[in-house]
């Protein structure tokens, strides 16, 4: 029995409609302690980047404890990330059906979804903010180690520090730019945040966005939960 | 000789420049005044220099510094390196001239070269931490500096350190408050053999005339003054026997400016991340607007519960 | 100095030789940077070790500590073959004419009268050919064999440009180089100065270092000059003063000299003295020697002084050897015959050679006394300090009183700079703590003394309880009632000579100067060439006009200079015999037919016609000195002798250790090595940073120089396999210390008569007290021997051996 | 005479010209401009001057203290600056390092702020009032002195020689400080004398 696109956890509920168990409220918690540092994060830095921002260090208690905090909710947000990566990155490897799906990508976005190939826990999309996030994390927490004056100054050269404040910033524009991707589609796609936020999604949204994953679940004895009692 | 300064009055007297003459400020924008005040300048003639480190025995005095009582590492250069309390730092290098053979112990005092344009205050983040006075002095505020140590990566000159004890970064100030009273820098004051001299650049230019031509005439055919325009100039410059190799004198940067990778971050990278993050944001409006929201179809929700009930049965109908 | 800092600036050649202006005297060094910027000047080092100074230096060569002679002989004997000799200057101002005695010679080292057992020569011979009418007999032609001229000529001829190399391993285009330029000084208008210091004084035959840089300056007239002269930089701040004022066994202020047992009485003393004029019409100025010294007596003992008790001539002590100097005073402390001793602002435990000797030595005083504003290693000798300082306090029963003084910044009064300039200064901050100003001090011990002689009796009590001590509050004399003093003052009306009704000076008042000082006890003199600095007309040392006529850098109205604020020394040599300045560009004084005008106060008498009287009036030959009589210890001329301790052999005079007159106890002797032992040629010195023993308890200075360290050659190091910064034992007979390796090229071995010579320099700044870190001082290594003549002990030439050792553990 | 602080110095001489334009360039603009924020107030105001000459070396460069409380008035008096006297002929102004750091050894932590007594074979100083310490040197040296002064050599020459305590003087001391000494060691016929000219 097929279940590759199955996490732990997951669960088809029968019923009209349909529910589904789509994520945990550990995995909850863990997404959202993420997002938190990452805004955090884009908020402490962007306070540091552009002058037009600085007003944003008043949220940190000023400048200096920007500066000082800002490290820290690195790392936070790496904790986090962690925690997702190993949760599901089994979930988020390549399959052919990505391949496909990417081709008619243009599809998918002027809204005919019902004519893209189905597709399991995660579409192409979602596998690349995740990947993505994650290289991003590990080159902004390198580069972000080499700027941290106040304990890893004596470490490098000037120039190797000049390199790493340049590298940190675009990394930290990239993931910027993803995240704000990664929101829109929630919102765009009805009825996906209550994935995120009741853990829980219908099973026409499961139908409609992720039929592969859909099949794995109802075909699982262990994931459909089914109403009926068995006959003697 | 070079006229001396008068002896500070001790009577309290109006600064000389102040907020008003600002030109830069750091992460903000100024409007300059509309005069300019005469471009001060301190000149630093290694050739008359004797190493005897005054200029930083005044500079600790003055500015109230304590630096830590070191070691000998088996070089004069002592404390080895420009730190938070030591602003000024006398570099000894043992030069055989390859031309005549003969040895010559080149000793250039370090620190802030006051920059026409000034990398720390481009690369510096905090508001008003550095400024930079119509005169030409470029100064920390401590009260403003958030101690990043970007202006560390600004420097051209790697002339900033940030003090672990407090996290704010220092470096010479051109003795403004002795400038602001018509003074010139403790380090200049004190100089034994007038090496240091203070003055507009302009007179600092002739005097360096005056000691080139000096130089030349004893053989030095390279001498000449090191006010690299890579920074648009200087207001702290040097008179070198060896002008064409700056780099002999412990590593002095030949034509220095601001690293590319500072220009790099502090423009092109700002403007085009907000770009990108911008146009990302409309993108997805203007996507909204066309494409709609993705919608769940009742037909969907039957879907699902068909499939559901369908693969149940299968299930109870396998042995 | 014979000249001023600032007249330094007037010179064209600057010689910096056995001194390290840049780093010694950086602020005086200023006019010598001004000299080259103003008017294009040279200047030319001469020193073991690439200095600071000759960083700046036009020329710079190397030279084997402790050869100095050979180079200037060299250098004298190079103007003689090249005939580069300012002829009119030698003729008129020096004794190049003056007929020497039968029987004077020089051989393989030695001149003649030398009696090895005395270790001292009979001087007999060493003088002049006296004529019937008393004077010395002169040969203006030169042409007597046995004229000064010719005697020079034939002692210097040894000292070729390749002797020179061979024994100062000063390469010889160098050497030539130097000559060169140093010669064409013998033009009137070009004038070369001398800068110097303890590079050549602290040498067995450091008097004569000097002597032969005196001789070359006279040969091509700079001496007189402006930007010419020999310029002693001096070391501390008020040396000079304190010579001045005679604080030596042997001295009376005003270079007069304490009585020996050989002058039973006044006049058997005055018999020695006051030197009647050897050329006609000579000023002879020590004529006037009765004057100052009755005049100093009264300012000893006032009322007590009169011409009944020959002005208390007994009351003075009398020597049995020719000086009680510090190292005399060491080696009977030694020898367990001192029990007290008193520093006052001293700290012999690093300042004297043979630290062990010290250490011994005063731990067999009864008592030591020191007087200082900051915590001395000699007041803590007995303190344990490990390495730097092993001893067991249990056994030194030496018991120690430590008095808090004042420093400069809370008192008040003058001190005299090396160019003899009275500066007054005044107190800008309380003392802290408990400390007192050290004539407060100094009077409260006297007061004491005198009660106590007052009490109990005691033997010859009269100088003491008649010590003139009349001032306003006798517990603290003022510095303005001290001063006074010093100038002189009348104690009775003087009267004019040929009108004894005439009343010139009333009782009471200050001497305008030392012209007015009369030997009938009617005035008092504490220090005859400071008389004019405090008179009537105020404190002439607290004057601050910084006026300078035509820029001449005289400033004759800034402070006041002994003496009679004189700033030029032997200034009416300045001109030639008619009275026209040598140089007009630089003119000096210049006789207008009637008398003497110019930018300074003349050395002579203002109406002394130029073609009779000379310009050396101190001397009774109204001249200089080429041959100095039997005035010198070790020699009329001066002579290359190695080191006590060298690493090779004298080639001039094989036979001869050292100077062969130089002052050494016997036991001191076996203490010296050989080059066998000890193979490495060792100098002391100091560094910018640092002021002897006191800046290492200023937290700047400590910052700037923290730790003792040794300089060696890249070379040595890398047959010693030291690593730069690496730790390193450095030893000699009478001890050892460890410091941190400095490796440079700014010294380089020597070859030295086909021998490598490598040099360790060592600096002398650390001790066991202050801010800077715990470090030895060279004096741990350095031998005890004193020049011939002045007994400064030898601490620029010595040897040692060094070697890596493991580095302290952190 | 005393302390008049001429401001003229070398401004009236040769300099006055270039420093005045010199001057000028710190822009004598605005007078009433207040201080900016970098720009520390100038410490030296309101604070008493008093020349005196560098301790160190015999160039005896000109300095000014600058202190807090002013002794002229009889007031407790603290040097918090010591600066070149720009009036003075030798050094215009201008110190070495040493110089530049007097203040450091004016406030130096191991200066002797009260008298101590070692007492033979111990291993501690202990601190003892004046009076104490001063009542004990003169009567070491009068015992010292009574028993061993030298009132006659072998030939009956009267030469009154005291030579088993001795004197080091200083060299940093004014010349009145050496006046006084040499006045009250020579009374005592002391012959072990001398002073740092020689080292």
């Amino acid at each position: 029995m097929r279940r590759d696109e199955i996490v732990e956890g997951d669960a088809l509920h029968p019923g009209d409609p349909v529910v589904i168990d789509r994520y945990s409220t550990a995995a909850r918690f863990n997404h959202w302690m993420t997002a938190a540092s990452l805004v955090l994060l884009a908020l402490s830095g962007l306070a540091l980047f552009h002058p037009a921002l600085y007003f944003l260090t008043g949220l940190f208690g000023g400048g200096s404890n920007t500066r000082a905090i800002h490290p820290w909710i690195g790392l936070f947000l790496f904790l986090g990330y962690m925690g997702l990566f190993f949760r599901f990155w089994k979930v988020n490897l390549w399959t052919p059906t990505d391949g496909t799906w990417l081709k008619k990508l243009h599809v998918f976005l002027i809204g005919h979804e019902e004519d893209m190939p189905e597709v399991g826990r995660y579409n192409f999309a979602q596998k690349a903010v995740f990947w993505w996030m994650g290289i991003l994390i590990m080159i902004s927490i390198a580069s972000g180690l080499v700027i941290w004056e106040q304990y890893f100054a004596a470490y490098t050269t000037v120039d190797q520090k000049r390199w790493a404040v340049l590298i940190h910033s675009v990394a930290a524009i990239v993931m910027i730019c993803i995240v704000i991707v990664h929101v829109y589609g929630a919102l765009w796609a009805r009825g996906t945040m209550t994935a995120m936020i009741k853990g829980r999604v219908t099973g026409g949204w499961a139908w409609r966005h992720h039929r592969k994953w859909l099949r794995e679940l109802a075909a699982d004895p262990k994931a459909n939960r089914g109403t009926a009692t068995p006959a003697e | 000789m070079f006229p001396p300064l008068p002896n500070p009055s001790t009577a309290p007297g109006p600064a000389r420049f102040g907020d008003k003459d600002l030109i830069r400020r750091s992460a903000s924008t100024v409007t300059p005044p509309a005069q300019r005040q005469t471009e001060v300048a301190k000149l630093i003639d290694v050739s008359k220099c004797i190493g005897c480190k005054a200029c930083q025995s005044a500079c600790l005095e003055w500015n109230d510094q304590h630096e830590e009582v070191g070691v000998n590492t088996g070089v004069y250069d002592n404390p080895h390196d420009l730190t938070p309390a030591s602003w000024t730092l006398m570099r000894f290098t043992e030069w055989v001239n390859p031309e005549t053979q003969n040895l010559e112990w080149l000793i250039r005092k370090d620190g802030c070269m006051h920059c026409e344009d000034p990398g720390c205050l481009k690369a510096c983040p905090a508001p008003g931490a550095i400024v930079q006075y119509s005169n030409g002095i470029v100064d920390f505020v401590k009260e403003n500096c958030i101690g990043c140590g970007y202006c560390v990566k600004g420097c051209p000159f790697n002339i900033p350190r940030i003090s672990r004890v407090d996290e704010k970064a220092y470096k010479c100030s051109l003795c403004s408050d002795r400038v602001a009273v018509g003074q010139g820098p403790a380090c200049a004051k004190a100089c034994p053999t007038q090496a240091i001299v203070f003055g507009t650049k302009e007179e600092m230019k002739k005097h360096a005339d005056g000691r080139i031509t000096d130089l030349k005439s004893r053989g030095y055919k390279n001498a000449g003054l090191y006010d690299p325009p890579g920074v648009g100039g200087t207001h702290v410059m040097y008179v070198l026997h060896h002008a064409d190799k700056p780099e002999i004198y412990a590593g002095l940067p030949n034509n220095p400016k601001i690293s590319p990778l500072v220009e790099l971050w502090k423009g092109v990278a700002k403007y085009a991340g907000f770009a990108a993050i911008g146009a990302l944001a409309v993108g997805s409006v203007l996507h909204r607007l066309v494409a709609g929201r993705s919608e769940v179809s009742r037909e969907d929700e039957t879907n699902a519960q068909r499939l559901a009930r369908e693969e149940e049965t299968k299930e109870r109908a396998s042995p | 100095m014979t000249n001023s800092w600032t007249d330094i600036k007037n010179t064209d050649l600057v010689v910096v030789m056995g001194g390290n202006a840049a780093e010694a005297h950086p602020c005086g060094f200023k006019w010598v940077t001004e000299a080259k910027a103003n008017r294009g000047a040279k200047l030319i080092v001469v020193d073991p070790r690439f200095t600071r100074t000759a960083s700046v230096a036009d020329v710079y060569a190397p030279i084997r500590q402790g050869t100095d002679i050979a180079f200037l002989l060299g250098v004298i004997n190079h103007c003689m073959q090249t005939d580069k000799v300012q002829w009119d200057y030698v003729r008129a101002f020096t004794n190049a004419a003056y007929v020497v005695k039968e029987g004077f010679a020089y051989q393989d080292g030695l001149f003649t009268g030398y009696d090895e057992s005395r270790r001292d020569y009979n001087r007999s011979t060493w003088d002049y050919e006296i004529g019937p009418d008393g004077y010395a007999v002169v040969d203006e032609t030169l042409q007597n064999p046995r004229c000064v001229w010719n005697l020079l000529k034939q002692h210097v001829a040894t000292y070729t440009p390749e002797m020179v190399e061979r024994i100062c391993g000063t390469p010889k285009d160098k050497f030539v180089q130097i000559a060169r330029m140093i010669a064409e000084c013998a033009s009137p208008t070009r004038t070369m100065t001398s800068m110097y210091a303890l590079g050549w004084t602290q040498h067995s035959k450091g008097s004569q270092n000097i002597r032969a840089m005196a001789m070359l300056q006279l040969i091509l007239g700079n001496i007189g000059v402006r930007g010419g002269g020999m310029n002693a930089l001096r070391g501390h701040s008020n040396i000079q003063g304190l010579t001045d004022i005679g604080l030596m066994s042997n001295l009376i202020p005003g270079y007069l000299t304490i009585p020996t047992e050989r002058e039973p009485s006044f006049d058997a003393y005055m018999a020695t003295r006051g030197f009647k004029p050897l050329r006609p019409g000579q000023m002879s100025y020590w004529q006037n020697y009765r004057k100052f010294f009755v005049s100093f007596q009264k300012a000893m003992w006032g009322e007590a002084a009169t011409a009944d008790n020959a002005f208390a001539y007994d009351w003075l002590p009398k020597l049995d050897v020719p000086a009680y100097d510090v190292l005399r005073a060491f080696e009977l402390m030694h020898q367990g015959k001192m029990n007290g001793y008193f520093c006052q602002g001293f700290n012999p435990l690093l300042s004297f050679p043979n630290r062990k000797k010290i250490t011994t030595a005063l731990s067999k005083l009864k008592f030591l006394v020191v007087m200082d504003p900051l915590q001395t290693e000699t007041a803590r000798f007995w303190e344990n300090h490990g390495a730097n300082n092993d001893v067991s306090p249990a056994a030194i029963q030496t018991e120690v009183i430590e008095l808090p003084t004042t420093c400069f910044a809370e008192d008040e009064g003058s001190l005299v700079n090396s160019g003899r300039w009275l500066q007054w200064h005044w107190a800008g901050g309380t003392p802290p703590g408990e400390a007192k100003h050290d004539t407060w001090i100094m009077a409260q011990i006297h007061l004491r003394l005198k009660e106590l002689y007052r009490k109990e009796g005691g033997p010859v009590p009269e100088p003491i309880v008649n010590l003139d001590w009349r001032y306003k509050d006798p517990n603290e004399p003022s510095p303005e009632e001290l001063a006074k003093e010093l100038n002189g003052y009348t104690t009775a009306d003087l009267t004019d000579p040929n009108d004894p009704t005439k009343v010139v000076i009333a009782k009471g008042k200050q001497v305008p100067g030392f012209a007015v000082l009369r030997d009938d006890g009617s005035t008092a003199c504490g220090c005859w060439i400071y008389s004019g600095s405090f008179t009537e007309a105020g404190n002439q040392m607290a004057r601050r006009d910084t006026t300078d006529p035509d820029e001449t850098g005289a400033y004759s109205k800034w402070a006041w200079s002994w003496p009679a604020n004189r700033r030029i020394l032997y200034n009416r040599a300045s001109a030639d015999r008619s009275g026209k300045p040598w140089d007009p560009s630089r003119k000096l004084l210049e006789w207008d037919g009637t008398k003497w005008t110019g930018y300074d106060v003349p050395d002579i008498a203002p109406t002394a016609k130029p073609e009779e009287v000379g310009p050396f009036i101190m001397n009774p030959e109204g001249v200089s000195r080429l041959f100095t009589r039997g005035m010198m210890r070790d020699g009329p001329f001066p002579v290359h002798y190695e080191p006590f301790e060298s690493p090779v052999v004298n080639v001039v005079a094989p036979k001869v250790r050292g100077n062969p007159v130089a002052r050494v106890f016997r036991n001191d002797m076996e203490q010296f090595g050989d080059a066998k032992e000890f193979p490495y040629a060792a100098t002391s010195y100091r560094l910018t940073e640092h002021f002897h023993f006191w800046t290492k308890h200023a937290h700047a200075n400590a910052v700037l120089q923290p730790e003792f360290f040794v300089e060696i050659s890249e070379q040595l190091a890398k047959e010693k396999g030291i690593k730069p910064g690496g730790t390193v034992r450095v030893w000699s007979k009478r001890g050892s210390v460890t410091a941190k390796a400095v490796v440079t090229k700014r010294i380089r071995p020597l070859v030295c008569d086909g021998k490598t010579v490598h040099i360790v320099g060592i600096p002398l700044h650390w001790g066991f007290t202050g801010a800077a870190r715990k470090g030895f001082g060279p004096n741990s290594l350095t031998p005890f021997v004193g020049d011939a003549n002045i007994e400064t002990p030898e601490y620029k030439a010595f040897l040692v051996d060094i070697e890596p050792v493991a580095g302290p553990v952190a | 005479m005393n302390m008049e602080l001429s401001r003229r110095g070398f401004l009236a001489g040769a300099g006055a010209g270039v420093a005045g334009t010199t001057l000028g360039a710190f822009g004598f603009g605005d007078v009433e401009a207040a201080h900016a924020a970098s720009i520390r107030p100038f410490k030296l105001a309101n604070t008493a001057e008093a020349r005196n000459t560098c301790t160190y070396c015999s160039v005896a460069c000109g300095i000014i203290l600058y202190s807090k409380g002013d002794l002229k008035k009889g007031e407790k008096a603290e040097i918090i600056h010591i600066e070149g006297d720009a009036d003075h002929p030798t050094n215009r102004g201008t110190l070495c390092p040493k110089g530049s750091a007097l203040l450091d050894v004016v406030h130096s932590k191991t200066r002797t702020l009260y008298p101590q007594i070692r007492k033979a074979g111990s291993d501690k100083f202990e601190r003892v009032s004046w009076e104490q310490a001063l009542d004990r040197i003169a009567r070491l040296m009068k015992d010292d002195r009574d028993r061993n002064l030298v009132l006659k050599n072998a030939d009956g020459v009267t030469v009154n020689r005291w030579t088993t305590t001795g004197f080091l003087a200083a060299s940093a001391t004014t010349n009145e400080t050496a006046w006084a000494t040499y006045k009250v060691v020579r009374s005592t016929g002391m012959v072990v004398f001398d002073n740092q000219a020689r080292v």
